[in-house]
Protein backbone atom coordinates (compact mmCIF):
# COMPACT_ATOMS: atom_id res chain seq x y z
CA UNK A 1 0.00 0.00 0.00
CA UNK A 2 1.29 3.77 -0.84
CA UNK A 3 1.57 5.80 1.99
CA UNK A 4 2.29 9.53 2.77
CA UNK A 5 2.28 11.21 6.18
CA UNK A 6 3.94 14.57 6.88
CA UNK A 7 3.78 17.25 8.76
CA UNK A 8 4.56 20.83 7.60
CA UNK A 9 4.20 24.78 8.07
CA UNK A 10 3.52 25.27 4.57
CA UNK A 11 0.45 25.27 2.69
CA UNK A 12 -0.35 22.48 0.74
CA UNK A 13 -2.11 22.23 -2.57
CA UNK A 14 -4.88 19.48 -1.76
CA UNK A 15 -5.47 18.91 -5.34
CA UNK A 16 -2.34 18.23 -6.09
CA UNK A 17 -1.29 16.05 -3.17
CA UNK A 18 -4.31 13.99 -3.79
CA UNK A 19 -3.26 13.65 -7.60
CA UNK A 20 0.47 12.87 -6.70
CA UNK A 21 -1.08 9.63 -4.69
CA UNK A 22 -2.79 8.36 -7.46
CA UNK A 23 -1.44 9.07 -10.73
CA UNK A 24 -0.94 6.18 -13.06
CA UNK A 25 -3.15 4.20 -11.15
CA UNK A 26 -5.95 1.83 -12.91
CA UNK A 27 -6.54 -0.51 -9.74
CA UNK A 28 -7.97 2.18 -7.48
CA UNK A 29 -12.35 2.61 -7.80
CA UNK A 30 -12.97 4.85 -5.00
CA UNK A 31 -11.06 7.40 -3.04
CA UNK A 32 -12.16 9.38 -0.54
CA UNK A 33 -10.63 12.89 0.73
CA UNK A 34 -11.20 15.23 3.26
CA UNK A 35 -9.78 18.50 3.78
CA UNK A 36 -10.00 20.87 7.27
CA UNK A 37 -10.08 24.41 6.35
CA UNK A 38 -9.05 27.41 9.00
CA UNK A 39 -12.67 29.12 9.18
CA UNK A 40 -13.07 32.73 9.89
CA UNK A 41 -15.93 32.96 12.17
CA UNK A 42 -17.86 35.14 10.17
CA UNK A 43 -15.02 37.99 9.93
CA UNK A 44 -13.90 37.41 14.13
CA UNK A 45 -10.38 35.05 13.30
CA UNK A 46 -7.45 36.57 11.94
CA UNK A 47 -6.48 33.01 11.31
CA UNK A 48 -4.76 30.14 13.92
CA UNK A 49 -1.55 29.37 15.58
CA UNK A 50 -1.31 25.48 15.84
CA UNK A 51 0.86 23.83 17.98
CA UNK A 52 2.69 20.54 17.54
CA UNK A 53 4.65 17.54 19.36
CA UNK A 54 6.15 17.11 16.31
CA UNK A 55 7.75 13.57 17.00
CA UNK A 56 4.83 12.33 19.09
CA UNK A 57 2.33 13.78 16.00
CA UNK A 58 4.24 11.85 13.61
CA UNK A 59 4.49 8.68 15.87
CA UNK A 60 0.75 8.59 16.15
CA UNK A 61 -0.48 9.40 12.81
CA UNK A 62 2.03 6.48 11.83
CA UNK A 63 0.48 4.27 14.29
CA UNK A 64 -3.07 5.05 13.02
CA UNK A 65 -2.34 4.80 9.15
CA UNK A 66 -1.06 1.46 10.01
CA UNK A 67 -4.32 0.53 12.36
CA UNK A 68 -6.45 1.72 9.25
CA UNK A 69 -4.40 -0.58 6.56
CA UNK A 70 -5.17 -3.58 8.81
CA UNK A 71 -8.67 -2.79 9.24
CA UNK A 72 -9.44 -2.16 5.44
CA UNK A 73 -8.42 -3.34 2.68
CA UNK A 74 -6.31 -0.32 1.31
CA UNK A 75 -4.99 1.05 -2.44
CA UNK A 76 -3.19 4.18 -0.80
CA UNK A 77 -3.42 6.95 2.38
CA UNK A 78 -2.52 10.02 2.61
CA UNK A 79 -2.08 12.49 6.26
CA UNK A 80 -0.97 15.68 5.72
CA UNK A 81 -1.15 18.19 9.02
CA UNK A 82 -0.22 21.42 9.32
CA UNK A 83 1.24 23.47 12.09
CA UNK A 84 2.36 26.89 12.55
CA UNK A 85 0.09 30.11 11.12
CA UNK A 86 -2.54 29.15 9.04
CA UNK A 87 -5.04 31.92 7.80
CA UNK A 88 -9.24 31.90 7.07
CA UNK A 89 -9.53 29.65 4.36
CA UNK A 90 -6.08 28.19 4.14
CA UNK A 91 -6.12 23.99 4.62
CA UNK A 92 -4.96 22.62 7.70
CA UNK A 93 -5.35 18.90 7.12
CA UNK A 94 -5.55 16.60 4.46
CA UNK A 95 -6.79 13.02 4.50
CA UNK A 96 -7.14 10.48 1.72
CA UNK A 97 -7.63 6.98 1.13
CA UNK A 98 -8.27 4.96 -1.61
CA UNK A 99 -9.41 1.60 -2.18
CA UNK A 100 -10.78 -0.59 -4.77
CA UNK A 101 -14.89 -0.05 -3.25
CA UNK A 102 -16.01 2.87 -1.74
CA UNK A 103 -17.09 1.75 1.93
CA UNK A 104 -13.75 0.81 2.84
CA UNK A 105 -12.32 4.11 1.84
CA UNK A 106 -14.91 6.18 3.35
CA UNK A 107 -14.34 4.17 6.74
CA UNK A 108 -10.48 4.53 6.73
CA UNK A 109 -10.90 8.42 6.09
CA UNK A 110 -13.42 8.87 8.34
CA UNK A 111 -11.31 6.78 10.85
CA UNK A 112 -8.64 8.44 10.29
CA UNK A 113 -9.66 11.85 11.28
CA UNK A 114 -11.52 10.33 14.40
CA UNK A 115 -8.12 9.80 15.55
CA UNK A 116 -6.15 13.03 14.16
CA UNK A 117 -9.02 15.21 16.06
CA UNK A 118 -8.57 13.01 19.88
CA UNK A 119 -4.78 11.43 19.53
CA UNK A 120 -2.89 13.53 17.73
CA UNK A 121 -0.94 16.07 19.25
CA UNK A 122 -2.06 19.47 17.81
CA UNK A 123 -3.66 22.43 19.83
CA UNK A 124 -5.12 25.32 18.13
CA UNK A 125 -4.73 28.78 19.54
CA UNK A 126 -7.39 31.68 17.88
CA UNK A 127 -6.16 35.04 16.54
CA UNK A 128 -8.66 37.29 16.58
CA UNK A 129 -9.16 40.57 14.32
CA UNK A 130 -10.00 42.93 17.41
CA UNK A 131 -6.16 43.11 18.55
CA UNK A 132 -7.68 40.67 22.21
CA UNK A 133 -5.21 37.60 22.40
CA UNK A 134 -6.29 34.83 21.38
CA UNK A 135 -7.63 31.82 23.23
CA UNK A 136 -7.06 28.12 22.89
CA UNK A 137 -9.59 25.89 21.13
CA UNK A 138 -11.43 23.59 23.44
CA UNK A 139 -11.72 20.03 22.68
CA UNK A 140 -15.11 18.79 21.11
CA UNK A 141 -17.49 16.48 23.17
CA UNK A 142 -18.22 15.29 20.00
CA UNK A 143 -14.90 14.75 18.79
CA UNK A 144 -14.60 12.03 21.96
CA UNK A 145 -17.82 10.37 21.06
CA UNK A 146 -17.32 10.08 17.56
CA UNK A 147 -13.41 8.09 18.39
CA UNK A 148 -15.62 5.30 20.61
CA UNK A 149 -17.56 3.57 17.86
CA UNK A 150 -14.67 2.62 16.25
CA UNK A 151 -13.27 0.48 19.43
CA UNK A 152 -16.31 -1.60 18.67
CA UNK A 153 -15.89 -2.20 15.08
CA UNK A 154 -14.82 -5.46 13.17
CA UNK A 155 -11.73 -5.54 11.41
CA UNK A 156 -11.24 -5.78 7.48
CA UNK A 157 -14.86 -5.90 6.47
CA UNK B 1 14.30 12.49 32.41
CA UNK B 2 13.14 15.51 30.11
CA UNK B 3 9.66 16.89 31.17
CA UNK B 4 7.78 18.27 27.88
CA UNK B 5 4.70 21.38 27.93
CA UNK B 6 2.53 22.19 25.10
CA UNK B 7 -0.17 24.46 24.56
CA UNK B 8 -1.42 26.21 28.27
CA UNK B 9 -0.23 23.97 30.32
CA UNK B 10 3.00 25.56 28.25
CA UNK B 11 1.90 28.75 28.88
CA UNK B 12 0.80 28.52 32.21
CA UNK B 13 4.00 26.92 33.64
CA UNK B 14 6.30 29.01 31.23
CA UNK B 15 8.80 26.64 29.96
CA UNK B 16 8.46 24.73 26.76
CA UNK B 17 10.88 22.12 28.15
CA UNK B 18 13.16 21.47 31.46
CA UNK B 19 15.07 18.39 33.07
CA UNK B 20 13.62 17.13 36.06
CA UNK B 21 15.09 14.84 38.57
CA UNK B 22 12.11 13.84 40.71
CA UNK B 23 13.02 11.07 43.69
CA UNK B 24 13.04 7.21 43.76
CA UNK B 25 9.43 7.96 45.42
CA UNK B 26 7.73 8.99 42.78
CA UNK B 27 6.52 6.00 40.68
CA UNK B 28 3.80 6.70 38.46
CA UNK B 29 2.32 9.93 36.02
CA UNK B 30 0.04 10.44 38.99
CA UNK B 31 2.62 10.89 41.87
CA UNK B 32 4.73 13.05 39.49
CA UNK B 33 2.15 15.74 38.85
CA UNK B 34 1.80 16.19 42.78
CA UNK B 35 5.46 16.29 43.04
CA UNK B 36 5.40 19.19 40.15
CA UNK B 37 2.77 20.71 41.60
CA UNK B 38 5.09 21.83 45.00
CA UNK B 39 7.75 23.23 42.53
CA UNK B 40 6.11 26.45 42.42
CA UNK B 41 2.38 28.73 41.69
CA UNK B 42 2.94 27.78 37.85
CA UNK B 43 2.94 24.49 37.95
CA UNK B 44 0.29 24.61 40.68
CA UNK B 45 -1.83 26.69 37.87
CA UNK B 46 -0.72 24.44 35.13
CA UNK B 47 -2.69 21.06 36.51
CA UNK B 48 -4.94 22.88 39.08
CA UNK B 49 -7.63 20.94 37.26
CA UNK B 50 -5.50 17.38 37.04
CA UNK B 51 -8.27 15.84 34.65
CA UNK B 52 -8.20 18.68 32.17
CA UNK B 53 -4.43 17.68 31.54
CA UNK B 54 -3.02 14.59 29.65
CA UNK B 55 0.07 12.97 29.30
CA UNK B 56 2.26 10.85 27.12
CA UNK B 57 5.46 9.36 28.10
CA UNK B 58 7.95 8.57 25.55
CA UNK B 59 5.47 9.78 22.85
CA UNK B 60 2.78 7.62 23.80
CA UNK B 61 -0.54 8.66 25.67
CA UNK B 62 -0.97 7.14 28.99
CA UNK B 63 -3.09 7.31 32.31
CA UNK B 64 -2.24 8.96 35.19
CA UNK B 65 -2.05 5.60 37.27
CA UNK B 66 0.89 4.02 34.92
CA UNK B 67 4.37 3.71 36.05
CA UNK B 68 7.01 6.19 34.75
CA UNK B 69 9.98 3.57 35.03
CA UNK B 70 12.77 4.05 32.98
CA UNK B 71 10.89 6.48 30.64
CA UNK B 72 13.06 9.35 29.16
CA UNK B 73 10.60 12.15 27.94
CA UNK B 74 7.20 13.08 29.82
CA UNK B 75 4.75 15.10 27.93
CA UNK B 76 1.95 17.15 29.84
CA UNK B 77 -0.66 19.16 27.82
CA UNK B 78 -4.47 19.92 26.98
CA UNK B 79 -7.00 17.60 25.47
CA UNK B 80 -5.79 18.00 21.45
CA UNK B 81 -7.50 20.17 18.69
CA UNK B 82 -5.64 19.03 15.91
CA UNK B 83 -7.64 17.61 12.35
CA UNK C 1 -26.68 26.54 -0.19
CA UNK C 2 -24.28 26.18 -3.09
CA UNK C 3 -25.64 23.32 -4.97
CA UNK C 4 -24.21 21.60 -8.52
CA UNK C 5 -25.53 18.38 -9.86
CA UNK C 6 -24.34 17.70 -13.64
CA UNK C 7 -24.51 15.07 -16.17
CA UNK C 8 -22.06 14.68 -18.49
CA UNK C 9 -19.99 12.86 -21.22
CA UNK C 10 -16.75 14.44 -20.90
CA UNK C 11 -14.19 13.68 -18.36
CA UNK C 12 -13.73 16.14 -16.06
CA UNK C 13 -11.28 17.21 -13.36
CA UNK C 14 -12.28 16.75 -10.03
CA UNK C 15 -9.71 19.36 -8.18
CA UNK C 16 -10.81 21.90 -10.38
CA UNK C 17 -14.64 21.34 -9.75
CA UNK C 18 -14.15 20.93 -6.38
CA UNK C 19 -12.17 24.48 -5.88
CA UNK C 20 -15.14 25.98 -8.07
CA UNK C 21 -17.48 24.67 -5.21
CA UNK C 22 -15.30 26.57 -2.27
CA UNK C 23 -13.39 28.88 -4.26
CA UNK C 24 -13.17 32.21 -1.69
CA UNK C 25 -15.19 30.66 1.04
CA UNK C 26 -13.96 31.18 4.57
CA UNK C 27 -17.13 29.43 6.25
CA UNK C 28 -16.39 25.89 5.41
CA UNK C 29 -14.89 24.10 8.01
CA UNK C 30 -15.08 20.35 6.24
CA UNK C 31 -14.52 19.12 2.64
CA UNK C 32 -15.25 15.83 1.92
CA UNK C 33 -15.10 14.28 -1.84
CA UNK C 34 -15.62 11.14 -3.57
CA UNK C 35 -14.39 9.82 -6.57
CA UNK C 36 -15.00 6.78 -8.18
CA UNK C 37 -12.71 5.64 -11.09
CA UNK C 38 -13.11 2.97 -13.76
CA UNK C 39 -11.05 0.27 -13.11
CA UNK C 40 -8.58 -1.69 -15.30
CA UNK C 41 -9.66 -5.65 -13.93
CA UNK C 42 -5.41 -6.30 -14.21
CA UNK C 43 -5.91 -4.91 -17.71
CA UNK C 44 -8.95 -6.95 -18.59
CA UNK C 45 -10.90 -3.95 -19.15
CA UNK C 46 -10.92 -1.80 -22.37
CA UNK C 47 -13.06 0.52 -20.57
CA UNK C 48 -17.03 1.00 -19.41
CA UNK C 49 -19.85 2.24 -21.28
CA UNK C 50 -22.35 3.88 -19.11
CA UNK C 51 -26.02 4.19 -20.14
CA UNK C 52 -28.23 6.15 -18.61
CA UNK C 53 -32.17 7.85 -18.62
CA UNK C 54 -31.21 11.23 -18.51
CA UNK C 55 -34.30 13.09 -17.82
CA UNK C 56 -34.75 10.71 -14.85
CA UNK C 57 -30.97 11.01 -13.65
CA UNK C 58 -31.20 14.59 -13.22
CA UNK C 59 -34.30 14.45 -11.34
CA UNK C 60 -33.08 11.71 -8.81
CA UNK C 61 -29.88 13.42 -8.15
CA UNK C 62 -31.59 16.53 -7.87
CA UNK C 63 -33.96 14.54 -5.40
CA UNK C 64 -31.27 12.73 -3.21
CA UNK C 65 -29.33 16.10 -3.14
CA UNK C 66 -32.07 17.90 -1.37
CA UNK C 67 -32.96 14.86 0.55
CA UNK C 68 -29.46 15.44 1.88
CA UNK C 69 -29.66 19.10 2.07
CA UNK C 70 -32.40 18.46 4.57
CA UNK C 71 -30.21 15.97 6.62
CA UNK C 72 -27.79 17.62 7.94
CA UNK C 73 -26.17 21.30 7.82
CA UNK C 74 -24.37 22.12 4.37
CA UNK C 75 -22.42 24.31 2.88
CA UNK C 76 -22.03 23.46 -0.56
CA UNK C 77 -22.65 20.11 -2.62
CA UNK C 78 -21.63 19.16 -5.56
CA UNK C 79 -22.56 15.89 -7.88
CA UNK C 80 -21.38 14.97 -11.31
CA UNK C 81 -22.25 11.73 -13.05
CA UNK C 82 -20.51 10.86 -16.61
CA UNK C 83 -22.18 8.84 -18.77
CA UNK C 84 -20.77 6.72 -22.03
CA UNK C 85 -17.49 5.75 -23.12
CA UNK C 86 -15.24 5.96 -20.09
CA UNK C 87 -11.65 4.63 -19.88
CA UNK C 88 -9.54 2.53 -17.26
CA UNK C 89 -8.54 4.90 -14.74
CA UNK C 90 -11.26 8.08 -16.07
CA UNK C 91 -13.25 9.40 -13.30
CA UNK C 92 -16.95 8.55 -13.42
CA UNK C 93 -18.62 10.26 -10.58
CA UNK C 94 -17.45 13.09 -8.09
CA UNK C 95 -19.67 14.02 -5.24
CA UNK C 96 -18.41 16.61 -2.99
CA UNK C 97 -19.72 18.04 0.67
CA UNK C 98 -18.80 21.07 2.27
CA UNK C 99 -19.81 21.75 5.91
CA UNK C 100 -18.58 23.44 9.05
CA UNK C 101 -17.52 20.37 10.92
CA UNK C 102 -16.70 17.00 9.37
CA UNK C 103 -19.36 14.96 10.79
CA UNK C 104 -22.13 16.34 8.47
CA UNK C 105 -19.73 16.71 5.46
CA UNK C 106 -18.50 12.82 5.73
CA UNK C 107 -22.62 11.52 5.86
CA UNK C 108 -23.67 13.38 3.20
CA UNK C 109 -21.32 12.68 0.49
CA UNK C 110 -21.58 8.76 2.25
CA UNK C 111 -25.45 9.04 1.73
CA UNK C 112 -25.23 10.64 -2.08
CA UNK C 113 -22.90 8.01 -3.03
CA UNK C 114 -25.06 4.68 -1.17
CA UNK C 115 -28.08 6.57 -3.20
CA UNK C 116 -26.46 7.06 -6.57
CA UNK C 117 -25.14 3.71 -6.61
CA UNK C 118 -28.84 2.46 -6.13
CA UNK C 119 -31.39 4.96 -7.10
CA UNK C 120 -29.95 7.07 -10.26
CA UNK C 121 -30.71 5.32 -13.49
CA UNK C 122 -27.35 4.49 -14.94
CA UNK C 123 -26.16 1.00 -16.15
CA UNK C 124 -22.60 -0.12 -16.33
CA UNK C 125 -21.59 -2.14 -19.55
CA UNK C 126 -17.82 -3.68 -19.65
CA UNK C 127 -15.43 -3.26 -22.93
CA UNK C 128 -12.85 -5.83 -23.27
CA UNK C 129 -9.49 -6.06 -24.20
CA UNK C 130 -9.43 -9.52 -25.26
CA UNK C 131 -12.29 -8.33 -28.07
CA UNK C 132 -15.31 -10.90 -26.65
CA UNK C 133 -17.99 -8.96 -25.50
CA UNK C 134 -18.08 -7.16 -22.55
CA UNK C 135 -21.26 -7.67 -19.98
CA UNK C 136 -23.44 -5.60 -18.19
CA UNK C 137 -21.94 -5.36 -14.52
CA UNK C 138 -24.27 -6.39 -12.14
CA UNK C 139 -25.94 -4.67 -9.36
CA UNK C 140 -23.79 -5.50 -5.84
CA UNK C 141 -26.37 -6.68 -2.65
CA UNK C 142 -23.60 -4.57 -0.65
CA UNK C 143 -25.11 -1.52 -2.11
CA UNK C 144 -28.97 -2.33 -1.43
CA UNK C 145 -27.98 -3.03 2.50
CA UNK C 146 -25.84 0.18 2.71
CA UNK C 147 -28.42 2.61 1.58
CA UNK C 148 -30.69 0.73 4.25
CA UNK C 149 -28.92 2.05 6.97
CA UNK C 150 -30.63 5.51 6.10
CA UNK C 151 -33.77 4.41 6.53
CA UNK C 152 -33.69 5.02 9.85
CA UNK C 153 -31.15 7.26 10.57
CA UNK C 154 -32.45 10.43 11.75
CA UNK C 155 -32.49 14.29 10.20
CA UNK C 156 -30.46 16.83 11.30
CA UNK C 157 -28.01 15.44 13.85
CA UNK D 1 -47.94 6.56 -23.38
CA UNK D 2 -44.39 6.41 -24.40
CA UNK D 3 -42.26 2.86 -23.21
CA UNK D 4 -38.35 3.29 -22.93
CA UNK D 5 -36.01 0.52 -22.04
CA UNK D 6 -32.58 0.60 -20.92
CA UNK D 7 -29.37 -1.77 -21.43
CA UNK D 8 -30.12 -5.52 -21.38
CA UNK D 9 -34.01 -4.75 -21.29
CA UNK D 10 -32.94 -2.75 -24.68
CA UNK D 11 -30.76 -5.23 -26.16
CA UNK D 12 -33.62 -7.97 -25.32
CA UNK D 13 -36.61 -6.23 -26.64
CA UNK D 14 -34.86 -4.70 -29.41
CA UNK D 15 -35.79 -0.96 -28.95
CA UNK D 16 -35.11 2.14 -26.74
CA UNK D 17 -37.94 3.47 -26.68
CA UNK D 18 -41.60 2.88 -28.98
CA UNK D 19 -45.60 4.30 -27.94
CA UNK D 20 -47.51 1.59 -26.62
CA UNK D 21 -51.32 1.41 -26.21
CA UNK D 22 -52.85 -0.98 -23.49
CA UNK D 23 -56.46 -1.81 -23.22
CA UNK D 24 -58.35 -0.54 -20.67
CA UNK D 25 -58.44 -3.44 -18.61
CA UNK D 26 -53.99 -2.83 -18.16
CA UNK D 27 -54.26 -0.96 -14.50
CA UNK D 28 -50.73 -1.28 -12.96
CA UNK D 29 -47.49 -1.83 -13.75
CA UNK D 30 -47.53 -5.42 -12.93
CA UNK D 31 -50.26 -6.16 -15.66
CA UNK D 32 -48.52 -4.19 -17.99
CA UNK D 33 -45.57 -6.48 -18.18
CA UNK D 34 -47.71 -9.35 -18.78
CA UNK D 35 -49.50 -7.70 -21.39
CA UNK D 36 -45.72 -6.68 -22.96
CA UNK D 37 -44.73 -10.43 -22.43
CA UNK D 38 -47.45 -11.63 -25.25
CA UNK D 39 -46.04 -9.16 -27.71
CA UNK D 40 -43.34 -11.61 -28.61
CA UNK D 41 -40.49 -13.44 -27.65
CA UNK D 42 -38.24 -10.65 -27.26
CA UNK D 43 -40.67 -8.72 -25.07
CA UNK D 44 -40.90 -12.25 -22.71
CA UNK D 45 -37.47 -12.86 -22.86
CA UNK D 46 -36.86 -9.38 -21.65
CA UNK D 47 -39.70 -10.02 -19.02
CA UNK D 48 -38.60 -13.73 -18.61
CA UNK D 49 -37.66 -12.67 -14.63
CA UNK D 50 -39.76 -10.28 -13.41
CA UNK D 51 -38.36 -9.75 -10.29
CA UNK D 52 -34.56 -8.66 -12.20
CA UNK D 53 -36.95 -5.74 -13.75
CA UNK D 54 -37.35 -2.48 -12.20
CA UNK D 55 -39.83 -0.35 -13.85
CA UNK D 56 -40.36 3.96 -13.31
CA UNK D 57 -43.67 5.88 -13.83
CA UNK D 58 -43.17 9.24 -15.32
CA UNK D 59 -39.19 9.54 -14.09
CA UNK D 60 -40.19 7.67 -10.78
CA UNK D 61 -39.33 4.95 -9.48
CA UNK D 62 -42.33 2.48 -8.67
CA UNK D 63 -43.21 -1.18 -7.49
CA UNK D 64 -45.27 -3.74 -9.64
CA UNK D 65 -48.75 -2.54 -7.89
CA UNK D 66 -48.62 0.65 -8.52
CA UNK D 67 -51.87 1.77 -10.71
CA UNK D 68 -50.69 3.02 -14.13
CA UNK D 69 -53.27 5.51 -14.03
CA UNK D 70 -52.82 8.68 -16.78
CA UNK D 71 -48.67 8.13 -16.71
CA UNK D 72 -47.00 9.96 -20.06
CA UNK D 73 -43.61 7.27 -19.82
CA UNK D 74 -42.78 3.83 -18.29
CA UNK D 75 -39.93 2.61 -18.15
CA UNK D 76 -38.29 -0.35 -17.49
CA UNK D 77 -34.25 -1.57 -16.87
CA UNK D 78 -32.39 -3.96 -15.07
CA UNK D 79 -31.11 -2.77 -11.10
CA UNK D 80 -28.89 0.20 -11.49
CA UNK D 81 -25.13 0.16 -11.26
CA UNK D 82 -24.28 4.21 -11.35
CA UNK D 83 -22.11 5.52 -8.98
Amino acid sequence: MHKIVRLQKTAFDAAAEVASLTAGRKDIGALVTFTGHCRDEAGALAGLEIEVYPEMAEAEIERVAYEAARRWPLEALLVIHRHGEIRPGEPIVLVAAAAEHRAAAFAAAEFLMDYLKTAAPFWKKTRRNDGHPGDWVAAREEDDVAVQKWQTAPGKS
Amino acid sequence: MKARYFAWVRERIGLGEEEIAPPASVTTVAELVVWLKRRGENYAAAFADERAVRAALDRRHVKPEQPIASAKEIAFFPPMTGG
